[in-house]
């Protein structure tokens, strides 16, 4: 399975500058591609238009040569920085998780999620713990590729560490294709196959 | 068992017990005002102009008819008008926000033309215009005060709507494959209906008021009706006289109900989203 | 806010304008009364052929859409036909009252602006003071309250028991207008607008409070604190210019509210303001001065908004040195 | 120049009074018996991840603590106590305060007097400005105009206007890699180096440990150790608490191995230790409440009766063979 983006640009207003401009980007199933480079450079707006968030000005999104469409659970999903943003505070979390597909109990093992936050309030749980339903939702069985934004930033390190374990270890045996969005060097060499630079991927 | 003190004097029971006392107070003139027979305050002209007495706690007027129970009948009539235009109102509001919000585009930018075309024109010239149209008379007023308040919980339902449509987690749930139906049925009424119902509960005393408000000027219910509104423009004429309490009472009454439901509608706005309830 | 915008504005405000125009029309000739009397007046004393000429000249017996077209072309002119009620041409009787109405909205809203403004600063400066929960609570009663009930009390309370005030008019009876003294017209002018001031502030003071407590929890307030700001610094560098712009469009955009209460503080004071004439035009089925004043106040209401938008493309630096960026 | 103690908190609780899910009442304890100093000329980086109550700390100290929190414990500046009065002659002057972002400036004011604020100059303000490298109509700019770069520059000159003694900076480098928020930091090495002592609050432990001459690990709303930046960049045996230890250990550049469990949440701290559930060394002491106090050993603070001393490591030492023994 081959994610590719060809010529993409966007900016945001006919007035405001060029935040992408003709870029190309391919990555494969079983590849973790790290993105680098300080905010505000367009890391996360090429991540976003990888997963559908925003449609690209020019440039085409093509998933095994087939254009990406809007229909349906969308192979590319996406996990953010800010936990808290991308759940319902007006759901529990059984339901948030829930919302795709129901998860089998060994992956919320497997995340370190325990059945008791199941009937929590959002606002009840930490940033890490929010993080870790974010993932699991977004594994449904049809997620093919995970564009990871900033995810563990806000979190500690040990919770850093505790996530890209689980994470590492469910996208090798689903050999899926991860684009890793951080700003932290050291990070990127840690969990990603290769590392490209924001700045060196378009013109 | 925690004692007494602290129990009462913990913020949520008090916000509770509040809209609680409210309720009572506004369904017992309600009920009363329903159930009160023509005779309660039928004319008698011996005791024309009586002062505020025991018998009549507010008084008789130049009729004799005793305004304590001719308010409580006024009053309920004006509540039903005010639960019928507030009903009719937030419905109205509550779809073209929804709908303006979610289709956005065309109908977004006509419906947002349609309530500045509403909020264009004074609120008392509208209403008068359209009672004017229809003939005056409970219809006419019933109908212009329904057709008045949309716009601004409209305003108020359609914020709201953008502000979950730009969210994450609605982006999300589109990216899941949920259709725009399924987004506004488990994302976005959940969310609106707070606001929804608190829009519904604060127009009430708005559209009592501005019932009684044309009544007075001579638009809304005929003069034979008793209504706050005529009320209070037959004292009008007694006033020179010195009838003081003539306008005091019925005017007192719609206050304190108008005050009771702007006070259910701050409580209830208080105890329904969380973050504001820890202060 | 530069010139495009204030045109898209202006544009905008015009088409509104028209809009609500035919809207009012719609709503009056859809009214259960024969267009023909309602230009003429019940027992007119006017030969038969000169009706028909008035017919004929506002074309009351075309279909709809003609008889808008007919009379939007005269208005334009200046000319919105002669009221029944007052037996003056509408756009006179509008000129004239309008003079006295001005005067009585333009007081109201400069005390409830400012005062309201002063009191909404002091409360939320001092929040759940003993003074901040007076205001909070006179202000709950007066914005339930209704205006012409606060009028009757007024009146009932100073007019007659204390006798300080006359009852009503803008003049002492039996006056002509042109020798009216200044101090005789502030002396009938005091009650209404005290009313209309009255009924008027409980908005602004709550706004601006609501505003001030906002703003008193923001970031840069905590930052301001942080450098050494005292109390009277943080009001006069920060608070008063982040309060007011908000509050500044708030007052031009409630000139409907300010109309409406007008309207009514009118009524009960018996004062010869477009609010009287309103009312009697309803009363006595006067269609083209009904129609007059609806527009006008339409106008009024629209003048307001303009104004406010303007104002605050002027005073926020986000907006008119967005564009800049 | 002679090492004087700049700040001190002894002790410090901040509470604050929330509404449990029921009914009644709750104070939430979100900074728990905090103790720390600061030395002039010293850097000291407080360590802990985002939303854990690291930036009350720096409200608490100076002394901008919202109406409904509550604080027990010292906070001592340059010895004398630093209570509301004292602290409103000190504010702006030699305590000084750098934020986060640009949100902390007045959206209607120009940058350039914000920046001069009620103590500076206008010239020593656009001298800075020159310094660091900001064009002349910059103080023209309102906030929204700023660029990320241009807002931190601002923010920096902001807080040099006066010869502070004591600066406080919470997040000064939010989403900077760490050679990019290094030109921003090196102004805080000179400001230390004239005599200041520095208070950064960052959840970046890269950044700390290039900058940092001593770095408090925060955990939990406490802080667990006190040590200098040598201990954690050799880390492994150097540290002292255990979960000093295991932080270093998770990092990407480090064995990247994560200890499992997670931090306890400020509304049911556990008594004593806050660490317990998820120690190794953990034991019955532990539960009570002298094994939280903060204990000087080899040169650092810790708050943890086992903690491990290198030079006396041999009363550890045996502990060790014995809890390997069952």
């Amino acid at each position: 399975m081959q994610l590719t983006v060809e010529g993409i640009s966007f900016r945001y207003g006919k007035r405001l500058p060029w935040i992408l401009k003709d870029v190309d980007f391919t990555i494969k199933s079983g590849q973790r591609i790290g993105l680098l480079g300080t905010s505000g450079y367009g890391k996360s707006t090429l991540g976003k238009i990888l997963a559908g968030y925003e449609k690209p000005i020019e440039g085409k999104v093509l998933l095994d040569g087939r254009a990406l469409d809007d229909k349906g659970y969308c192979p590319v999903q996406m996990i953010h920085q800010h936990p808290e943003l991308a759940v319902n505070p007006r759901w529990k979390m059984r339901q948030i998780l829930y919302e795709a597909y129901t998860p089998e109990e060994k992956l919320l093992q497997q995340m370190g999620l325990e059945l008791s936050w199941l009937n929590r309030w959002p606002r009840e749980l930490s940033g890490g713990e929010l993080q870790r339903f974010c993932i699991a939702r977004a594994l449904a069985p049809e997620t093919k590729f995970l564009v990871c934004d900033e995810i563990t930033t806000m979190l500690d390190v040990i919770t850093q560490a505790q996530i890209w374990q689980f994470l590492l270890e469910v996208a090798e045996k689903r050999q899926l294709g991860m684009v890793i969005i951080t700003h932290n060097p050291e990070l990127g060499k840690r969990v990603c196959t290769d590392v490209v630079r924001i700045d060196e991927l378009g013109t | 068992m925690r004692s007494k003190r602290t129990v009462f004097e913990n913020r949520r029971i008090q916000l509770v017990f509040w809209v609680v006392l409210a309720l009572c107070y506004l369904l017992g003139i309600f009920f009363v005002g329903l159930g009160v027979k023509e005779s309660a305050y039928g004319i008698c002209f011996e005791d024309k102009f009586l002062a505020p007495s025991l018998r009549h706690p507010f008084g008789t007027d130049g009729l004799g008819r005793d305004m304590f129970f001719r308010c409580m009948k006024g009053l309920s009539t004006s509540m039903v008008i005010g639960i019928l235009a507030a009903v009719v109102s937030s419905f109205l509001a509550l779809v073209m926000g929804i709908l303006s919000a979610v289709l956005g585009g065309f109908v977004d930018k006509f419906i947002n033309w349609a309530v500045d075309l509403c909020m264009g024109l004074p609120h008392i010239v509208l209403l008068l215009l359209i009672s004017f149209m229809m003939g005056k008379g409970m219809k006419g007023v019933t109908i212009a005060v329904a057709l008045t308040h949309w716009p601004a919980l409209t305003r108020l339902v359609r914020s709201e709507v953008l502000q979950i449509r730009s969210s994450l987690y609605v982006q999300t749930a589109y990216r899941m494959g949920k259709s725009p139906y399924q987004v506004a049925v488990t994302h976005m009424i959940p969310h609106v209906l707070p606001t929804y119902v608190i829009g519904l509960i604060l127009l009430f005393p708005h559209a009592i008021m501005h019932e009684a408000a044309i009544t007075f000027l001579g638009f809304g219910l005929p003069a034979e009706m008793p209504a706050i509104g005529v009320i209070l423009s037959e004292a009008m004429n007694h006033i020179a006289a010195g009838k003081w309490w003539l306008a005091l009472f019925p005017g007192l009454l719609l206050l304190t109900v108008v005050v009771l439901f702007d006070v259910i509608g701050d409580n209830l706005k208080k105890l329904w989203n969380p973050q504001s309830g820890n202060q | 806010m530069n010139g495009k915008k204030i045109f898209t504005e202006l544009l905008r405000m015009v088409c509104l304008l028209a809009a609500v125009s035919l809207v009012a029309f719609l709503l009056i000739t859809n009214a259960p009364i024969d267009p023909l009397v309602s230009y003429v007046g019940t027992n007119s004393t006017l030969s038969p052929e000169a009706k028909e000429e008035i017919a004929e000249y506002w074309g009351l017996k075309e279909s709809l859409p003609k008889r808008f077209l007919t009379w939007a072309g005269h208005a334009l002119q200046g000319d919105l036909g002669t009221s029944i009620t007052y037996k003056k041409p509408v756009a006179q009787v509008i000129g004239e009252r309008f003079s006295y109405s001005f005067v009585l909205m333009l007081a109201a809203w400069i005390l409830s602006s400012f005062l309201g403004f002063f009191l909404g600063i002091v409360c939320g400066l001092y929040q759940e003071g003993i003074f901040d929960r007076c205001i909070k609570v006179f202000c709950l009663i007066l914005k339930s309250a209704p205006t012409f009930w606060i009028g009757l009390l007024l009146l009932s309370l100073f007019a007659v028991k204390l006798g300080w005030f006359p009852i009503g008019m803008a003049a002492p009876i039996g006056k002509l207008s042109s020798e009216v003294a200044l101090g005789d017209r502030i002396y009938h002018l005091i009650l209404p607008v005290l009313t209309l001031t009255l009924v008027s502030i409980s908005e602004t003071t709550l706004y601006t409070r609501q505003k001030l407590v906002e703003i008193l929890s923001s970031d840069f307030i905590l930052y301001a604190r942080a450098r050494g700001e005292n109390r009277r610094q943080l009001v006069f560098r920060h608070i008063l210019k982040n309060v007011a712009l908000p509050a500044i469009t708030v007052q031009f955009s409630s000139f409907s509210e300010l109309f409406g209460g007008m309207a009514l503080a009118e009524n009960v004071f018996a004062y010869p303001g477009i609010g009287t004439a309103i009312t009697a035009a309803a009363l006595n089925g006067d269609v083209p001065l009904l129609l007059g004043i609806a527009v006008f106040s339409g106008l009024f209401v629209f003048s307001g908004n303009l104004i406010a938008n303007i104002l605050y493309g002027v005073l926020d630096p986000r907006i008119r040195e967005g564009e800049a960026l | 120049m002679k090492k004087e103690n700049i700040l001190k908190v002894e002790d410090l609780t901040v509470s604050f009074s929330r509404y449990q899910k029921g009914f009644h009442k709750t104070s939430l304890e979100v900074i728990h018996s905090l103790s720390l100093e600061v030395n002039s000329g010293e850097i000291v980086a407080v360590v802990g991840s985002s939303g854990s109550g690291k930036s009350l700390l720096a409200h608490a100290v100076l002394q901008l603590l919202p109406q409904n929190a509550k604080t027990k414990g010292e906070i001592l500046y340059r010895g004398n106590s630093l209570g509301e009065k004292q602290s409103r002659k000190l504010l702006g002057r030699e305590i000084s305060f750098i934020p986060q972002s640009v949100d902390y400036l007045d959206p209607l004011m120009r940058v350039g007097a914000q920046v001069q604020g009620v103590y500076g100059t206008k010239e020593r303000q656009q001298m800075l400005f020159q310094q660091f490298g900001l064009a002349q109509d910059t103080q023209q700019k309102y906030p929204f105009q700023l660029s990320g770069g241009m807002a931190r520059r601002v923010l920096i000159s902001a807080a040099l206007m006066e010869n502070a003694k004591l600066m406080i900076a919470d997040e000064p480098t939010p989403g900077l890699s760490v050679d990019l928020a290094m030109d921003t930091l090196k102004y805080f090495r000179n400001v230390a180096d004239q005599g200041a002592g520095v208070l950064l609050i960052t959840h970046d432990i890269d950044l700390a440990l290039q900058v940092a001459d001593r770095i408090a690990v925060f955990y939990a709303g406490t802080i667990l150790e006190l040590a200098p930046t040598e201990d954690f960049v050799k880390g492994g045996q150097a540290l002292r608490h255990p979960y000093s230890r295991a932080f270093m250990s998770a990092l990407p550049q480090n064995e990247f191995q994560p200890l499992a469990g997670s931090q306890p949440y400020a509304g049911n701290l556990p008594k004593g230790c806050l660490f317990a559930q998820r120690c190794s060394l953990c034991d019955e002491q532990c539960k009570s409440e002298d094994a939280a106090l903060m204990r000087q050993v080899a040169g650092g603070k810790v708050r943890c009766i086992h903690a491990i001393d290198q030079d006396r490591n041999r009363e550890i030492g045996n502990r060790h063979q014995a809890m390997a023994g069952i």
